[in-house]
């Protein structure tokens, strides 16, 4: 579980979890289109 | 009574809830937010501005009397009336309760969702569910808390209404469509209610409640960004 | 005067300027923040503790006439005094500006620079170089401000002055070093002061000012998480 | 410049600007080591 201290921080809240999705998402804008989830994003990238 | 201008962009929800509180308590307030009195990323960050405003902030209040005040609120706070910041300590510690409510529960997850379906922020689809849970979430606490009140503090409008629906506002014009709003009738009720008392009306205009849900729109954010 | 409970965990910065008040005020609150009173993540998720706090925060009020409330800024206000919320209504607004600005301006800057170094959240070089740059505007502002002042609002300590300063004092204890925050002596100063009034001493212990800029401990983050 | 209504939004502030700075710190720390500053990232991870 994450420490209690990280509890409240809504600054931290909406960092995407997943740096892969970020990639994903950096990787289907530079491609100009909308980010579709892959269901196993990492086997896609490397 | 409080008197003088409001600095801020056209359309900045953090300048509503002040504007309305001045509607409820008759606190004459001058709006600053067009060329070439005030010009958004050029006004607030001259000299000038700075002077006043260290942070460059806006919503910021000049009062005619030279007091300036930033953070929308304290200026909402400022701009008040005893009913509207509630009447005793008690009361006034709710309204600031549903304030920082409104803040950080609702406002991070309203951004969140709404902002990428108006195109000035990127979407990404994990936000945007997490967004629209806690939305859910903040939907039900409120309904909850209105099940058995009119109003979320006291039996009058209060602050804590002002700013809570606020901070609804982009959700109810965008995205909180009739099917996904059903469930929370009390908090529809208030919420409608509140924005057609004269005092909303007359800052907000007529609101349309969301028909069908607003999705993010590449074209748009690829020609704002 | 406000008596009652407070739920939370052990050194949670958010229940400090809660506890610091009540010093100042006189309210008597006991504690409630050790097993089996209180276990983070059980207690506050309870049916008896969501019944009393919806939301299942803490800090959590719960005073002895039964009135609960919850947000820190909100009970900070209840348990304080006249004097440390403001004696009129432009102080009252001042104070809520820094207590604003304390959440929006500096904590977020101070959690991501600082709960790296304590393990608790992932390090990222981008978010702690901006936020070391947004700590260093913040203390700017604040070493302006305290240029010709002893307290932020008024003559004497008000809620302004213990927000701001709780929300200081991961950074002052964990990275600030001498180096880094030599330029700002004026809000060292009033720092400094501040943490050493036997209201602050009685909450916060002996507070040690960081003499070497901690950094991120991948093995304590691995170990954490 | 971002929209207006971007300014003071203090909970998207610290999102790493950059989603391959995201994807190469998830590298270095399924490798088991900090971040490495790379100068081209995207060259090493494509």
């Amino acid at each position: 579980m994450a420490h209690p201290m990280m509890d409240g921080i809504w600054f931290d809240k909406y960092k995407a979890d997943d740096a892969e999705k970020a990639h994903q998402e950096k990787r289907a804008q530079d491609l100009g289109g909308l980010v579709v989830q892959a269901s196993s994003p990492s086997s896609q990238t490397e | 009574m409080a008197a003088g201008k409001l600095y801020t962009y056209p359309d900045n929800f953090r300048a509503f809830k002040i504007l309305i509180a001045a509607q409820y308590s008759g606190a004459k307030i001058s709006l600053v937010q067009d060329p070439p009195g005030f010009k958004f990323g050029e006004t607030n960050k001259s000299p000038e501005f700075l002077s006043k405003f260290p942070l460059g902030k806006v919503p910021a209040f000049e009062g005619n009397d030279g007091v300036c005040l930033s953070e929308s609120n304290a200026i909402a706070n400022y701009v008040a009336n005893s009913q509207l910041r509630g009447e005793d300590v008690l009361s006034q510690s709710q309204v600031q309760m549903f304030v920082n409510f409104a803040d950080s529960e609702i406002l991070p997850a309203a951004c969140n969702w709404v902002f990428p379906t108006l195109g000035i922020m990127q979407y990404n689809k994990a936000n945007t569910e997490r967004a629209k849970e806690d939305v859910k979430k903040a939907l039900g606490f409120l309904n909850d808390t209105l099940k058995t009140k009119t109003f979320l503090v006291g039996e009058r409008v209060t602050l804590a209404d002002i700013s809570v629906a606020c901070s609804l506002l982009l959700l109810y014009k965008n995205v909180l469509e009739p099917q996904f709003r059903a469930p929370f009738t009390n908090v529809n009720r208030w919420f409608t209610t509140l924005v057609n008392q004269p005092q909303a009306k007359a800052v907000l205009g007529e609101v349309q409640l969301c028909v069908k849900m607003a999705q993010f729109d590449a074209k748009k954010f690829a020609e704002l960004s």
